[in-house]
């Protein structure tokens, strides 16, 4: 009987081999690593983009809407300014104000939303009417408004802009999420147990939106970028000396590249929008089947059988590794 | 038998810790089409007029059919529900919190453990983190990390659940449903509460893991002098392990009493309904042939209940008196607090005192008349 | 208070707040519409015009924010949107009729398909989660990710020409008077055509991923296992038992995105020189226009709560269960 | 059904359609030609309906102007009176004929409400008699001339029963003009040639104005040759238009008498140093600017040191700068700098006072000409020594600060009229100024203060001979020059874009009779001239 | 084995796959005869469930069957090995052939279909042929038969009670006559009155139509009382099966004992309760040889390391029960 040790022991062993699949699960996702490392890359661009430039973004040259060279890699503007020190410089901005806007909307929606979503009364019916409002206004409209009510804008009056008017919709999800929550029984349990209302709030119902509170996150950083690129495109917001890559646009747009035949002007900034989203996007999927257990597919949808066949794994069809009698039943 | 008897006797002197006085729960709910201009608010009446006394020490079940109102009682003791009418008194002092400081004081006294362990505990959560929080909200853990330690090691080891290390950072997913019914009823436990509501803390496990809960429950009640509500569809196991039953028929209390009594010597014609269908492997041949003669239909509307007694529909011994008139609890001699809802027994009222014939023998009518 | 009287009362309570948010937020805009005029016209108006401007858009600096906001009401009642400044002295309610039919048909009806089509591929990516139909998720978000206005410039720039199908601006040829023939129906399907297709690439993505999520998440559901074990054929399981149920919450978000109809693809029109609402708005912005501006915003915020209006009874309507909130 | 006959008609045999195209957007049906916000304004279609007294050619010096429905006008020495005569035998497209008592009844519309009267013109006593209207003024009009030549005449019997003529749509434009209006769209507006018009049959019998969202559009439309004749700024227009079709694509952009250029805000320190002025025009490089910020052609050249754009203003520059150029001279600035009072820190240019000089420019964020002018007049600072910055803010911001004076340099217009006295009354009008922070200027916004050039300024405009004007235009270039309150750059322009591909008889620089802008006055007289490319 | 209905031959089923996988179900043999109630009970997470949604393919990823055989012998005589069927073929073969009840009867209804629209569609997609009033006849009928009244086919499941939706499954379930029927758990969250109504159609059933039922439950009682064999699963394998009374009153294996000593009675005199020390095997880590050893009072040594085949017992020749424990030696 010496043998339960041996029961005892496997679990034991178990834990810190699990814990490192755990973490290891969201690098796991092919998808999302590769949204990490272009996220990553990104990220790093903003940081040494500006010292990396080649050229002064700003700084006026002779060479007059340049087709790229060795001297400028994606070519010159109108004013012989080069376009790829432009894009290098303009990541930060764009980064910075995608970021930080998404930061300030995540936080609103979680406050309005979870807030709204758990308690009950006057005052959560106003937090849901008021988020309702919120969403009947058209943002990006509400943005151009506000933003030519500022005097003068900076990458953070933008970001503060954009995360101010566009966290509504994220409430809304948090709101219903939550309701369907609140009810829970380990949220009642919790209650029971004596907890803190806003320890419940936080530490019982928050960690389990995650993957909503993730992904909306996420696209509210989309949105913001597309936000601060569209209103710099619109010349609302083509502020200072400070680069993004919708006043790439902008210029280009304003000396109507395209038609110029100056395509190296306007392409590029263009294509490191979508890459942006598609880093965020392709993170998301990471997150999605990192949080929720039912999108996790352990990155399998197929499987080999016994005889070289491929088959789907699908809900109603489980498939067959291996036919018949097996001699060794061990 | 014999022990349960001892603490029968017992239970008048020991200290009442929670008593529910008329205890009444009506749900609102929402308007269907045409309704909605009219006046007339419909409720679903969970819980109607429930008085029941939890002892120290004590354990009393509370049975009865699936939707009868037993889980909306143990919330409304835990004081998770307001209730629409009634009392609830510990030791003796009537309370009514919602939420603060207040019924934190009282969540520590009365504790619940949920019906269903998938859900009340917290995915995200460990093991370590439920437990730490029940004894940090009830300051009981301790000043350093070391006491919080040992009083971690001590609450799981008294659910058994041992060794502890294996176990305390687990997340619930990675435990099996005995094991998350544990660390539930250790997290009810880390509060040090006086009283227990244990919601169904077994009905989703095997019998033989159910055993070991019971036996902890049971060990509890003795070593801490707890009192607890059990609330159980298992019939057996409340005989086995209460020493009180009451049992519930459409949001009413119609049976309650000493537990061998109530499951040996059922008087509501409901309770004899419950016992009777009660699956018995020794009473293979006894049933199967009179599947029939029982009395079926479904259970009662709580949005419109029938009026008069609410088993009247179903009752096979169905009077005129029945339908109208809603009978109260008539005491019933054969066991210690024996009584009964139900018009059977008004006659035998007056006589209670004197002879337990009254209602042994319409105990005894009902019961053969279906073995008939 | 029971249900329905309470959304009502919800309802109009959001259309009150919005209104009065739409009225507040273009008057607190500095500057005003006669400036911006003629900052607009640069060299091309006098600075002797601006007197002249003042007294013709009857702007009195002197009345108070609060009369000007009862009085807007009392015009709301009597369904009068006032003058735009932009295109003095044309009543709001012209210039708003006029541009609303364009973006309601390309906006509307493209909004319209791509969530049809974004919710079709969502189903059968989420059915067929590891097919390739999966594989085209990334394609989608990578196209979605693109600003609308770069990817119509592209276009434009790429199939637009003398001798192309596609025009490059526009709502229809600049000859045609609008009318019910099919010359015009025609040329107006063909403007369209590239804004149309601008708006689907870009806006399908979100519908296909959430569609894709719910259905793997509905596919787990017992009640479709038992579909399946229940023998059914394929197509009415995927279809009657999964993308009936995970369809729901798109529902919701398919009424939400008919509020951005207008705002969320102002860029499109812009862009396309499209005759719409969005176009509007952004010179309505440009020139301070609040009549103009309160008048489309009212459009917006009464279209979107009738959207959601819509959901919710459509919502009932597809989901038996009565939801219970709170 | 009639789409496709003229869409066939503008490509084929010899044309009848004239496309005319604008970047405004899409219109509302408003004919009102008295609002500015109107579509006939702003697509211009109101030239072809209604008919000035006089056609006035403000890029022609000397002929500048041709009878229209006035056959003969005459001032009063003060000019503060004028007798039209009015020409006979004019029929309004209803059919009336056009009198005396329309002409009076037009500027007695204006008197009375202001909101129509943009051109703030301030009339006194209105008559008519015959066939002549005496219009009688508060003071003298020598130098808003052009502004009641050019005034469109309406109906009386129309536009009397009009309750309220300044909110008034017109739905239905009954004017003197050759054309009427045939339909409108949003888009498209298309008039058609009336029978019965005074001056003879036009050879376009139809014209199309479209409205294109915005400059892009027009560009393209343009390119394709859509849209034959309009009036947009085109970067780079070698590349985007020209080249399409360089037989036929013109563009032709004559300067007018207003000006682009960088307004200084002379309160405050040290730039209200007159030498600092002086030394930034020595630097500052027009050529750039024209080429790389007005893209080699929209906003003319302006060299002549006194600032007057030529040729229009080439009547008024006094002898002694005729041939004085602003010509970039670094070292000439620098010298005339540090002989004042200026240093020199390595680099840095320090004032008087020791400290460095710097300026902070404002600029709309959207205006790109502005933006890359600045970007250029920066670069030029620099070197001698001064730190510029361009602060690019919105359009409302930028307002409000140009008005209050909340600004170091910014890019800005003038006025424009019939003589330069408009270009410097904007700079220089000391009536004008009001100090920093106080808003609501409708001039002088580098806060100029000068007593001599306001006194200057008034003895040009009231002046009763012509010597007295000439004296006091001389004046006023002198201060100019010498004080330089601000550093002009650019002349206005009415030009625009047209394709000769069907049509010719089109202005330009050797036959100069109209400016080339389709919704100014001139454009009828255009029109007027055009005749179809394969009739020649 | 003339009426056998269906033979599951050495089933292995894995959640998961290679070294990930948990191996739910191991070597599975068992025979269910026409007419025939098995009963199935075992410790929660022995792989019940897993059995009876592997042998009908039925199991979501990431299940797999990792081996073995499941032979139908339909009614004419023929055999089929539905892990070898194809999806059409599996397509047909439900529900017609082999109906399932699933553990929560809550959750296997879609909400937002009518029960006449989930009744008859199956009818539809297995008799194309059929008129819809055949359809809804044939569906008031199955109501009918488990005792719930016309009128409620145009309910939403929601508004039915938990009781009544398990119900419809049952009749569901034999709306097209199937030959065998498998029953998961389909009465665990409901009061014994529902409970017995329901079973007790159920056999009433079984005896008219003639068709095989498996029972899954933790309710040893129940099982006893209703099933005529019961199989007792342990760490994935099948450990002991015999005749329903037999093991009631004479359980070989040691945790059949176990099981059958932890249950309290209801009637006659109060018995004593042991138990089963220890708890349950990890299924990740499995003990070598028998999976029960290191809770076994009766382990002895080759318990520990060789694992017991499942046979019929030497000292019960000639009966129809089988047991895999070192303590009754297989022939
Ligand atoms: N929040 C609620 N709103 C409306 N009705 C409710 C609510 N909670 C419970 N009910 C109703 O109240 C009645 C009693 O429910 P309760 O959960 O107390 O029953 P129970 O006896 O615990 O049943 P079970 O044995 O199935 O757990 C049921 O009919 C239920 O539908
Ligand atoms: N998706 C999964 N991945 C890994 N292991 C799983 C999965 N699903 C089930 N299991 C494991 O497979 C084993 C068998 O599960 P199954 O549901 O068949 O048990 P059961 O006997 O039906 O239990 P119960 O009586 O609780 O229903 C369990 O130990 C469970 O932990
Ligand atoms: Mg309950
Ligand atoms: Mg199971």
């Amino acid at each position: 009987m010496a043998t339960p040790s041996v029961v005892d022991a496997t679990p034991v062993a178990a834990v810190p081999v699990k814990a490192k699949r755990r973490r290891l699960r969201f690098i796991a996702s092919p998808k999302a690593a590769i949204g990490l490392g272009m996220m990553a890359f990104f990220v790093i661009l903003a940081i040494i983009g500006p010292f990396i430039a080649p050229y002064d973004p700003s700084e006026r040259s002779n060479a007059l809407v340049e087709a790229p060279s060795a001297a400028h890699w994606l070519g010159t503007t109108h004013l012989g300014q080069d376009v790829f020190s432009q894009l290098v410089s303009g990541t930060r901005s764009v980064i910075l104000v995608g970021l930080l806007a998404g930061v300030i909307a995540t936080i609103l929606s979680l406050l309005v939303g979870v807030t709204s979503g758990y308690l009950s009364g006057a005052g959560a019916e106003s937090l849901s009417a008021l988020s309702n409002v919120f969403l009947v206004i058209p943002a990006l409209p509400l943005i151009i408004i506000i933003t030519s009510i500022l005097p003068e804008t900076t990458d953070v009056t933008i970001a503060l802009v954009i995360g101010l008017t566009s966290w509504a919709w994220g409430a809304r999800v948090l709101r219903a999420q939550t309701l369907s929550l609140r009810r829970r029984d380990y949220v009642e349990a919790a209650r029971a147990t004596g907890e803190k209302t806003w320890r419940i709030i936080i530490f019982e119902i928050m960690p389990n939106l995650t993957a909503v509170i993730a992904s909306n996150f996420i696209g509210t950083v989309i949105f913001a970028v597309t936000s601060e690129i569209t209103l710099a495109f619109i010349g609302v917001n083509t502020s200072g000396d400070n680069w993004n890559w919708g006043t790439i646009l902008f210029w280009a747009q304003g000396q109507q590249a395209l038609a110029q035949g100056a395509w190296w002007w306007f392409v590029p900034a263009g294509l490191a929008i979508a890459l942006l989203g598609t880093a965020l996007s392709l993170l998301n999927f990471g997150i999605d089947e990192f949080v929720s257990p039912r999108l996790r597919g352990n990155g399998k949808s197929k499987v080999k059988t016994v005889d070289g066949h491929t088959v789907r794994m699908r809900v109603g069809f489980t498939p067959v590794l291996g036919f018949g009698r097996k001699d060794d039943t061990l | 038998m014999t022990a349960s008897g001892m603490k029968a006797s017992a239970s008048e002197t020991t200290e009442v810790v929670l008593e529910a006085d008329g205890l009444t729960k009506h749900f609102p709910v929402r308007k269907r089409g045409r309704e909605v201009f009219s006046k007339v608010s419909r409720v679903v009446r969970a819980v109607d007029d429930v008085s029941l006394t939890l002892r120290r020490g004590r354990v009393t079940a509370l049975v009865g059919e699936s939707g009868s109102g037993k889980s909306t009682v143990a919330r409304l003791l835990a004081q998770l529900y307001d209730r629409t009418a009634g009392d609830i008194k510990l030791h003796g002092e009537s309370v009514s919190v919602k939420s603060g400081k207040r019924f934190r004081a009282y969540s520590r006294r009365v504790q619940m453990i949920f019906q269903d362990p998938f859900a009340s505990l917290n995915p995200v959560h460990t093991v370590r983190y439920h437990l730490t929080r029940a004894l940090k909200i009830h300051d009981r853990a301790g000043k350093t990390k070391e006491d919080l330690e040992k009083a971690l090691e001590a609450l799981l080891t008294r659910v058994q659940l041992t060794p502890p290390e294996r176990y305390i950072d687990k997340f619930p997913h990675e435990l099996s449903g005995g094991q998350r019914q544990r660390v539930a009823i250790a997290r009810a436990l880390g509060a040090d509460p006086e009283a227990l509501l244990a919601d169904e803390p077994v009905s989703m496990l095997d019998v033989s893991i159910r055993l070991g809960v019971l036996n902890l429950l049971r060990d509890l009640k003795e070593r801490l002098n707890l009192a607890i509500l059990y609330i159980t569809h298992d019939i057996a196991s409340a005989r086995y392990f209460a020493d009180e039953t009451i049992v519930m028929y459409a949001g009413r209390i119609v049976e309650g009493g000493d537990s061998e009594t109530v499951t040996q010597r059922p008087a509501h014609p409901y309770t004899q309904l419950l016992i009777d269908s009660a699956p018995d492997p020794d009473q293979i041949a006894a049933h199967s042939a009179s599947e029939k003669d029982r009395g079926t239909g479904e259970p009662p509307s709580l949005i419109n209940p029938p009026a008069g007694c609410r088993f009247h529909p179903r009752c096979p011994h169905v009077m005129d008196r029945c339908r109208t008139e809603l009978p109260p609890r008539f005491e019933i001699g054969d066991g210690p607090g024996h009584f009964a809802a139900c018009w059977l027994y008004a006659d035998g009222q007056a006589t209670s005192e004197s002879s337990g014939t009254g209602p042994g023998s319409s105990d005894g009518r009902a019961r053969s008349g279906e073995h008939a | 208070m029971s249900y329905l009287l309470k959304r009502v009362a919800f309802y109009v309570f959001t259309a009150w707040a919005a209104i009065t948010l739409n009225f507040f937020i273009p008057r607190v805009m500095p500057g005003d519409p006669v400036q911006s005029l003629i900052t607009r016209s640069r060299g091309q108006m006098t600075g002797d015009a601006v007197q002249s401007l003042y007294v013709l858009f009857g702007l009195d600096p002197n009345e108070s924010l609060l009369s000007q906001y009862v009085k807007y009401w009392g015009q709301l009642f009597r369904g009068d949107l006032g003058l735009s400044f932009t295109f003095f002295p044309s009543q709001v309610g012209e210039v708003i009729g006029q541009a609303l039919p364009w973006t309601m048909a390309l906006v509307g009806i493209t909004t319209v398909i791509g969530f049809l089509i974004g919710t079709t591929l969502g189903t059968l990516a989420g059915w067929r989660r590891g097919s390739w139909i999966d594989a085209l998720i990334p394609v989608t978000t990578f196209l979605s990710s693109i600003p609308y206005f770069w990817l119509g410039l592209i276009a434009i720039a790429l199939l637009t020409g003398p001798d192309s199908f596609f025009p490059a601006g526009n709502g229809y040829d600049t000859g045609l008077t609008p009318a019910w023939d099919w010359e015009f129906i025609g040329s107006a399907v063909q403007h369209s055509l590239l804004p149309a297709i601008t708006i689907l690439i870009s806006s399908m993505a979100g519908w296909i991923l959430s569609m894709r999520n719910m259905m793997v998440t509905v596919a787990s559901e017992d009640y479709v296992t038992v579909a399946h074990a229940k023998g059914l054929p394929e197509r009415r399981v995927m279809v009657g038992y999964a993308a009936r149920n995970a369809l729901l919450p798109n529902v919701s978000g398919f009424a939400l995105s008919l509020g951005f109809i207008v705002g969320g693809t102002l860029l499109v029109e812009i862009v396309f020189s499209y005759p719409g609402l969005g176009f509007l708005l952004f010179q309505g912005v440009g020139t301070k226009d609040y009549p103009l501006l309160q008048g489309i915003f009212l459009i917006i915020t009464l279209s979107v709560l009738l959207a959601n209006f819509v959901a919710d009874l459509a919502y009932m309507l597809l989901d038996p269960r009565t939801r219970r909130e709170g | 059904a009639c789409s496709s006959s003229n869409s066939g008609a503008s490509n084929t045999s010899s044309a009848t359609v004239l496309n005319v195209g604008m970047p405004n957007g899409p219109q509302t049906e408003n004919n009102n030609p008295f609002v500015n916000t109107s579509a006939a304004r702003q697509s211009g279609y109101m030239r072809a309906i209604y008919e000035p007294l006089v056609m006035y050619n403000e890029i022609k010096p000397g002929e500048n102007t041709k009878p229209w429905l006035a056959t003969k006008w005459e001032w009063s020495d003060n000019y503060k009176k004028i007798v039209f005569t009015i020409r006979d035998n004019v029929t309004w497209s209803d059919g009336k004929p056009l009198t005396a008592e329309d002409v009076a009844y037009t500027f007695q519309l204006l008197r009375d409400n202001p909101g129509l009267n943009i051109d703030s013109v301030k009339y006194k006593d209105i008559s008519a008699s015959g066939n002549e209207v005496t219009l009688g003024f508060e003071s003298s009009q020598f130098v808003y001339q052009k502004k009641i030549y050019e005034q469109f005449i309406v109906p009386k019997h129309q536009w009397s029963t009009f309750s309220a003529p300044a909110t008034e749509t017109v739905k239905n434009p009954i004017g003197s003009g050759p054309y009427t209006l045939k339909t409108f769209t949003p888009q498209t507006v298309t008039v058609v040639a009336r029978e019965g018009y005074w001056g003879g049959n036009p050879a376009v019998k139809e014209i199309r104005y479209t409205s294109y969202t915005d400059n892009q559009a027009q560009t393209t439309a343009l390119a394709t040759g859509q849209a034959e004749w309009s009036y947009v700024f085109i970067p780079n227009p070698q590349a985007v238009y020209t080249s399409k079709d360089p037989k036929n694509y013109k563009l032709w952009f004559p300067a007018a008498l207003g000006v682009h250029g960088l307004v200084i805000n002379t309160k405050i320190a040290p730039w209200d140093n007159k030498y600092l002025r002086r030394a930034v025009n020595m630097v500052v490089n027009r050529d750039d600017i024209f080429t790389q910020g007005e893209a080699g052609y929209f906003y003319p050249k302006v060299d002549n040191i006194t600032g007057i754009p030529t040729p229009a203003g080439e009547p008024f520059i006094a002898p002694e700068f005729k041939d004085t150029k602003a010509t970039i001279d670094v070292a000439g600035a620098k010298k005339l700098l540090t002989d004042n009072g200026f240093t020199y820190q390595g680099d840095k240019l320090l004032d008087p006072g020791g400290k460095p000089v710097t300026i902070r420019t404002i600029v709309p964020s959207g205006w790109s000409d502005y933006v890359t002018n600045l970007e250029i007049i920066k670069d030029n600072l620099k070197g001698i020594g001064i730190e510029a910055t361009v602060e690019k803010i919105n359009q409302d911001a930028w307002g409000k600060a140009i008005d209050t004076g909340d600004f170091g340099g910014s890019m800005r217009w003038t006025n424009n009229g019939n003589t330069p006295y408009d270009i410097y009354q904007t700079i220089m009008d000391g009536a004008l100024y009001k100090p920093i922070g106080t808003g609501g200027i409708n001039g002088n916004y580098g806060r100029y203060e000068n007593p001599a050039a306001t006194a200057a300024l008034n003895s040009y405009a009231n002046a009763t001979d012509e010597a007295a004007r000439t004296a006091a235009m001389n004046e006023l270039q002198r201060i100019f020059v010498e004080d330089m309150p601000m550093i002009i750059t650019s002349a206005g322009n009415v030009g625009g874009q047209y394709s000769t591909k069907n049509w010719i008889g089109w202005p330009d620089e050797q036959n100069n009779y109209a400016p080339a802008q389709p919704t100014q006055e001139n454009a009828l007289d255009i029109i007027m001239s055009l005749k179809p490319a394969a009739a020649s | 084995m003339s009426d056998a209905v269906l033979e599951v031959k050495n089933l292995d089923v894995d959640y998961g796959l290679g070294s990930e996988a948990v191996h739910a179900v191991r070597d599975v043999n068992l025979v269910l005869h026409r007419g025939e109630v098995l009963g199935l009970a075992g410790e929660s997470g022995s792989g019940k469930s897993t059995l009876a949604y592997g042998l009908t393919r039925l199991l979501p990823p990431p299940g797999v069957i990792a081996g073995g055989e499941v032979i139908y012998h339909a009614e004419n005589g023929d055999t089929a090995d539905i892990m070898r069927m194809t999806d059409e073929e599996l397509r047909e073969f439900r529900w017609a052939e082999t109906a399932i009840v699933f553990q929560g009867a809550m959750n296997s209804l879609n909400p937002v279909h009518k029960i006449s629209t989930q009744m008859t569609d199956v009818i539809r997609a297995h008799d194309p042929d059929s008129t819809p009033r055949s359809r809804l006849d044939r569906a008031k009928e199955m109501l009918a038969l488990v005792g719930i009244s016309a009128d409620r086919l145009e309910a939403y499941p929601h508004q039915l009670s938990g009781g009544m939706r398990q119900r419809v499954m049952i009749g569901m379930a034999l709306a097209l006559d199937p030959r065998l029927v498998i029953m998961d758990e389909p009465t665990t969250a409901l009061d014994v009155v529902i409970q017995r109504q329901i079973l007790g159609q159920l056999i009433e059933l079984r005896e008219r139509l003639g068709f095989s039922v498996l029972f899954i439950t933790h309710d040893l009682s129940l099982l006893v009382e209703f099933s005529d064999r019961i199989a007792i699963m342990y760490g994935g394998r099948i450990v002991e099966e015999a005749p329903a009374a037999d093991i009631y009153r004479d359980s070989l294996h040691p945790y059949s004992d176990g099981l059958l000593h932890s249950f309290p009675a209801l009637r006659g005199p109060r018995r004593e309760l042991t138990g089963i020390p220890g708890s349950p095997p990890d299924l990740r880590a499995m003990p070598t040889g028998c999976a029960f050893h290191p809770r076994c009072p009766k382990a002895f040594d080759p318990c520990a390391t060789t694992l017991p085949v499942l046979g019929i017992p030497e000292s019960h020749t000639g009966q129809q029960r089988t047991v895999a424990c070192w303590l009754h030696p297989i022939h």
